[in-house]
């Protein structure tokens, strides 16, 4: 095992002395209260945890996860993406196009589902109303990291032809981050799974 | 049962491995170590590593075989990119999943909402201790096996239900009392022609019911009590055409709405450990088991992978029914499910039971026999 | 009210089929997709490869192909810039306001040319601005894949759209006709000062400047100060841009029918 | 279980697209329910308004994003009685071929939708394969899958391409064949018609109150339909028969569809046949410049004005995959037109949602609302 | 029918609250009334001249009036119809429709919102595009459409 790395100490800060505060020496010293022996062990346990979590990480930061488990896990994430089953305008037909027989998204691990919860990417595929956007981001909230977000069409890029209109949000990447624009208006089904395709290499390359 | 079984096979690794290690050290740790019951322990921690694994990668490549039937049925290819011929996309699946980020609901319950996948996946596994897969494969001499797999097997939907009441969703509140309703609904008429097989087997054992088919297999004489069966087993199973516990166009995604991650990975592997446990009592009831016409029946025994592999073969295809019946038919409404649950497969069971009693009074059972046997 | 119902009959309730019938047709199905599914392998195989489409055409009962003619598919836009004239019509038509008219490097510094910058974030694919062309020069291809994880890397220079064009893509070969009776653009004489505006911005040359005789003036009259020459416009070179127009300080110029 | 109100959206699989169906169930029985719109209001009429009239045509397509040619015939008819404009025979001819083939493939995004909310898995692939064939068709003449902006005032935009209507006609024999494979898979299964029958009931009476249109109205047994009751275009030239069901419940519009859809090839056939024998232009050739041509010079801007053109009112209705919609522009002389209005079918068929929806069950929501073959983005414009 | 037949029809009742049947190609005419005869106005076209569907309801800013139309239809003539009165800028309302037709619910909630044109004893006149709250007016004339305003965009925090 690693060094342990000890636990940053909380600096004390003393409390700044009040206005038109003066120092009294004859005041009485108040004895402090001694500290059971057990609760300082127990302390020091708890200081262990965190320090030796953070070590083992470390460890594994070191030598493991830049070669085996980062991979792995990277090659799993880019391989199952599961994307949330929702339509918003022009642009979910389309999408619903792209798992038809012919073009088939399911070829490469993609699966709609339509709880948040089982998601882990987010294809906002239309436009984005004012009125739908916080529902928007709550469906982003709830879906688990890692997670990621695709802006299929110019609706979801940038407003499309509707940006000038009163009650369209100009582009989704004012609500939530996005990963990967796909132009087109809407995009055709090769276009969207070109656009997955495009995540997948950037899932590929990720060192989180 | 003569031959190698499975149980021994562990058996024997495991004394060998103790009585080696045992070698190393002087008398009273060796005597320890070579304890019979520490043996016993052992093996059966053995025996369970092995099924588990089997039984879990068993259920993948289930997955793998039905998302590529499903693909030909609906005239695409399915999962293709990963692996050869996709069959590394559910390992994909879930490594992904045991990546994600584990969160809990804030207004749901901490204990039921964690300890209900748990429990429903710990239920599916329970039942591969009991099923014998080939002649050879266990000891597994308890005299009521079938019944002890039917019970565990029916606690599922008690554990759904829990698991859906304390994820606080509406949603999967009503898929939960779908699952109850349905599970109240099928129980019986799946039960029942269940006894029809133990009336003409005259066993409660699994394997003593398929040595009981060496000669000829139930599925001809007792037909309709298969097709209770098929049909019961795809209501306990959840499956199109009696899915309605996670009727994806009204329920969200059912119980499992507000589960991710992890337990939503317990939730996926636990529903096909139940549909392969479902095809192979299948198999193992009415199909024959690991016996095979023509086979001398020392053969199998003296050789208990072929029957291991003839098993898996009939419980894929199996399974591939199951799948085929997904592919074409629509799913059924709640209170049609319970109609046809109380009106007409009870009905149909009661009379499979009469049929099995009457065949078996006539002992005419090689007449309707499916496959002339050589031994007989 | 329903006599002559064409649809009303259903039909009969089989309780024989059962669920037989469906599961029938979906085996048929199951046995037809074993020899070639109707699935496209994407990345792989493409529909706009005109040999791809001729095979699977002629699959047993899979017209994947049958009915798709690619040449003149609306995409990623084709840019010749040796031949573009910088008329601004194509920045003009465009619904969406995704043109704009950029200088490209080369060329006179003094007096750059200006070539179409597309904003594919904005573009609505319309093909309006490739109609509007009169030269040709903008035209739309085949190409469709234009995912990027940068927002500003949805916006083609010319410089872009000339590689595009180089690449040889099928383009859109649809040339849309000029209705005949266009209306030309027609001079007020009394206003022109001569300033040579809309002669120097004409994209195509078509405006010469011809002199004007100068009228005699009484001593003491105002006299106009103007350069004593006229535009005259060749119709039939005449794009139809209105840049005459628009930079004609005296607004002289206007739409109308040349008798 | 206690009465309790279920949001049902704007995320939800039975929606298809983004509105929000709330429902008070009791147990699994609807008591009442209240659809909320507008999520995707995109303000097309008033965008139009900034737009000239040629320039409206890009948003036609994507106001109803299943049926866009259908759209465009809808804007284009109002749009040339309001600026005085008759296109020639052939555009007419192309543009009820676009009707009509937008009508199939509508009908079967319909189809698809409807069965996968019904659970059947397959027929959502045949559906969504079937249609891509006719999206093919559209492509090799306008250019695109689904925003088409094909249609122009005064005409369409292009010809159609050499040995189109051969393609057409292959199309059209494939899926003659495949509408039979459709019934089999639905109206051949005992689950599929104890689902549907006598679900979602909504009688002729209630129709007429509540507005709804197309082949909800016509399967409560009302025979009306305005490509024989108010022939616009080319429809008077044409032989078919409207297709009626009397159940008046999911199953009927179910029939009706299909019914819809082969009629719908019956009509192409003749179509294309008279296409084969008559070429001639496509766009009117005396049009004001801008209007045909899609050029917008510099300078535009009261343009029409100066040159006084004369004002003029459009209305016009045409009967869309969903049912009747309707359109009325205001022309005041200008470029732009002064107000587009534009009336969606599905848009009245929803608010009806209280009549067919109230005392089913939960589980019943989805096949009912799949009939009613919700399109969003015409709803909420 | 042609408007002649809708004006001897209606002026019957009306009198001179009626202020004209105009000729509009493609329907049986565009009656014009006085929006104060509004429920007559709709009573007489749906009992006695049997326009039994509302298609359409919608209004027009002309910036010193406003104008609401209605489109009707009817199964014994197969025809539509368009009724129009015109409303006063400042006080813009009419009586709705919906004693007579159900269907008028969506339209007139649709144009209450998106023109400001009120429409009395209408049983439940709230939002029905437009988020709850939303105070303008959009299709108005004096409300302009501008390009959006460049927003920040947001990244990804990791």
């Amino acid at each position: 095992m690693g060094h342990l790395t000890p636990a940053t100490p909380v600096p004390k800060v003393a409390p700044p002395p009040a206005e038109g505060y003066q120092l009294m020496g004859d005041l009485p010293m108040v004895d402090q209260p001694a500290v059971p022996f057990i609760e300082i062990e127990t302390v020091r346990a708890k200081e262990f945890i965190p320090a030796a979590k953070e070590a083992f990480t470390a460890l594994l930061a070191e030598q493991g996860q830049a070669k085996v488990i980062r991979p792995t896990f990277n090659w799993a994430g880019r391989n199952s993406l599961f994307p949330l089953h929702w339509g918003l305008a022009c642009c979910a037909i389309e999408f619903a196009a792209a798992f038809s027989a012919r073009h088939d998204a399911e070829r490469f691990g993609i699966v709609p589902r339509s709880s948040p919860r089982q998601c882990d990417l987010m294809i906002v595929n239309g436009t984005v109303t004012w009125k739908v956007a916080h529902k928007l981001i709550t469906l982003y909230e709830q879906m688990p990291e890692p997670k990621w977000v695709i802006a299929m069409g110019n609706c979801a890029t940038g407003g499309g032809p509707f940006r000038t209109a009163y009650s369209v949000v100009p582009g989704v990447d004012k609500l939530v981050p996005v990963d990967v624009y796909i132009a087109g208006c809407p995009p055709r089904p090769e276009a969207m799974i070109d656009g997955i395709l495009k995540l997948e290499t950037l899932i590929r390359e990720r060192k989180e | 049962m003569g031959g190698a079984t499975l149980f021994s096979v562990s058996d024997t690794l495991a004394s060998v491995l103790l009585n080696g290690l045992g070698s190393i050290f002087p008398q009273p740790i060796h005597g320890w170590l070579t304890n019979p019951d520490l043996i016993l322990g052992l093996a059966v921690l053995i025996f369970g590593a092995i099924l588990l694994a089997a039984s879990m990668i068993n259920t993948i490549v289930l997955i793998w075989w039905e998302r590529k039937l499903l693909g030909r049925f609906m005239d695409r290819r399915g999962a293709m990119h990963v692996g050869y011929a996709g069959l590394l996309q559910n390992f994909a699946d879930g490594l992904k999943l045991f990546r994600k980020n584990t969160f809990r609901p804030r207004e749901s319950d901490s204990l039921g909402f964690y300890a209900g996948p748990v429990a429903y996946m710990v239920t599916s596994l329970i039942i591969f201790g009991i099923l014998p897969i080939s002649s050879g494969w266990n000891s597994g001499a308890l005299p009521l096996s079938l019944l002890l797999a039917l019970a565990i097997f029916s606690f599922a939907p008690l554990f759904i239900f829990v698991s859906a009441w304390s994820s606080n969703n509406k949603y999967s509140l009503m898929g939960g009392m779908r699952s109850a309703a349905q599970m109240i609904a099928y129980e019986v008429p799946l039960l029942l022609a269940v006894v029809a097989v133990v009336v003409v087997s005259g066993s409660f054992d699994l394997a003593t019911i398929v040595q009981e088919q060496q000669n000829y297999w139930f599925w001809g004489p007792l037909f309709l009590a298969l097709v209770v069966f098929v049909a019961g087993m795809l209501a306990e199973m959840e499956r199109i055409p009696f899915d309605l516990p996670e009727a994806e166009a009204e329920l969200v995604e059912g119980w499992n709405t507000e589960y991710g991650g992890m337990l939503f990975a317990f939730f996926m592997l636990a529903d096909y450990l139940r549909a392969l446990v479902g095809s192979i009592l299948v198999v193992l009831l009415f199909l024959g088991g690991w016996t095979m016409p023509g086979w001398v029946p020392s053969a199998a025994t003296s050789f208990p992978l072929a029957g291991i592999v003839w098993f898996m073969v009939k419980t894929y295809a199996v399974f591939g029914l199951f799948v085929w019946i997904r592919a074409s038919l629509p799913r059924v409404r709640t209170d049609q499910l319970l109609r046809i649950g109380w009106n007409r497969m009870i009905p149909l069971s009661l009379a499979s039971v009469f049929l099995a009693a009457a065949l078996v009074l006539v002992r005419c059972l090689p007449v309707f026999g499916c496959l002339p046997s050589p031994g007989v | 009210m329903t006599d002559e119902a064409t649809a009303t009959e259903k039909p009969s309730d089989n309780p024989i089929l059962f669920v037989a019938k469906p599961m029938l047709t979906a085996a048929r199905q199951f046995a037809r997709s074993l020899v070639r599914p109707s699935t496209v392998v994407y990345p792989f195989e493409r529909l706009e490869d005109p040999a791809f489409r001729k095979e699977v055409a002629v699959a047993p009962g899979k017209p994947i192909g049958v009915g798709a003619i690619w040449d003149n598919y609306r995409g990623v836009h084709a840019l010749n810039i040796n031949t573009c004239i910088s008329c601004n019509l194509c920045a003009f038509s465009c619904p969406d306001l995704c043109i704009d008219m950029v200088n490209v490097p080369g060329g006179d510094p003094k007096h750059p040319k200006k070539c179409p910058q597309i904003d594919y974030g904005k573009c609505s694919y319309c093909g309006f601005c490739s109609d509007a062309c009169p030269e040709g020069c903008l035209t739309m291809t085949t190409r469709y894949e234009l995912s990027t994880p940068k927002r500003a890397e949805m916006i083609y220079s010319p410089t872009r759209l000339f590689e595009i064009y180089r690449t040889k893509l099928p383009m859109n070969p649809i040339r849309l006709e000029r209705p005949e009776n266009e209306d030309s653009i027609l001079l007020e004489p009394p206003l022109c000062i001569g300033c040579n505006a809309c002669s120097r911005d004409c994209p195509t040359n078509c405006i010469t400047m011809v002199d004007v005789t100068k009228p005699e003036f009484k001593p003491g009259e105002k006299q106009p100060r103007r350069i004593w020459k006229e535009p005259v416009i060749n119709d039939s070179d005449c794009v139809r841009c209105g840049t005459c127009i628009s930079v004609c300080p005296k607004e002289c110029l206007f739409w109308g029918t040349r008798k | 279980m206690s009465e309790m109100w279920l949001n049902m959206g704007p995320q939800h699989p039975m929606t298809h697209g983004l509105w929000n169906l709330r429902v008070k169930i009791d147990g699994e029985m609807i008591l009442d329910c209240d659809p909320e719109m507008g999520y995707l209001h995109r303000g097309i009429e008033k965008i139009s308004e900034d737009r000239h009239y040629n320039e409206v045509i890009t948003l036609m397509d994507r106001c109803c994003y299943v049926a866009g040619l259908a759209w465009e015939h809808l804007y284009i008819l109002a749009a040339e009685q309001a600026l005085h404009v008759t296109p020639p025979e052939r555009a007419d001819y192309i543009r009820a071929m676009c009707d009509e083939f937008q009508r199939i493939a509508s009908h079967l995004m319909w189809y698809a939708a409807f069965v996968q909310d019904l659970g059947l898995m397959s027929p959502f692939l045949y559906g969504m394969r079937d249609r891509d064939l006719v999206l093919d068709l559209f492509q090799s003449f306008t250019g695109a899958r689904m925003t088409y902006e094909y249609q122009r005032v005064g005409g369409v935009r292009s010809d159609l391409p050499a040995g189109f209507t051969d393609r057409a006609r292959k199309v059209l024999d494939w899926l003659d064949e495949r509408y039979v494979e459709y019934d089999r898979l639905c109206l051949g299964s005992t689950i599929f018609r104890e689902r549907c029958d006598d679900l979602g009931k909504l009688t002729a009476r209630d129709c007429i109150a509540t507005g709804v249109t197309g082949p909800m109205l016509r399967s409560a047994g009302l025979k009306r339909d305005l490509r024989k009751d108010r022939p616009y275009s080319i429809y008077k030239q044409l032989d078919f028969d409207v297709a009626v069901a009397d159940a008046a419940d999911v199953t009927a519009r179910y029939l009706v569809r299909m019914e819809e859809m082969r009629q719908s090839s019956r009509m192409l056939r003749q179509i294309l046949d008279w296409l084969d024998h008559h070429p001639g232009p496509v766009l009117a050739d005396r049009l004001p410049r801008w209007l045909g041509a899609p050029y917008a010079p510099q300078g535009r801007e009261g343009y029409l004005l100066k040159r006084n053109y004369p004002k003029g009112l459009g209305f016009s209705s045409v009967e869309e995959p969903h049912g009747e919609a309707q359109a009325y522009v205001v022309n005041e002389g200008g470029e732009h037109p002064y107000r587009v209005k534009f009336r969606s079918p599905v848009f009245a068929n929803i608010s009806a949602a209280r009549h067919y929806l109230v005392g089913y069950h939960v589980a019943d929501i989805p096949p009912i609302m799949g009939s009613v073959d919700v399109c969003v983005g015409e709803v909420d414009r | 029918m042609q408007p002649d037949d809708v004006a001897r029809a209606l002026s019957t009742r009306l009198g001179d609250r009626l202020l004209g049947v105009e000729t509009f190609v493609g329907t049986a005419g565009r009656v014009r009334f006085r929006a104060d005869a509004a429920l007559d106005t709709f009573h007489s076209v749906h009992d006695e001249l049997g326009f039994r569907h509302l298609s359409m309801v919608g209004g027009i800013d002309w910036v010193d009036h406003r104008e609401v139309f209605y489109v009707v239809w009817s199964d014994d003539v197969r025809q539509y119809l368009i009724l129009s009165a015109d409303l006063p800028a400042d006080a813009a309302h009419i009586e709705s429709a919906t004693p007579v037709w159900e269907s008028a619910n969506w339209h007139e909630r649709e144009t209450w919102e998106l023109v400001d044109i009120t429409f009395d004893h209408h049983p439940d006149l709230r939002h029905l595009l437009m988020p709850d709250g939303y105070v303008f007016h959009p299709l108005l004339r004096s409300f302009k459409l501008h390009e959006p305003e460049e927003l920040e965009v947001k990244q990804r925090s990791v």
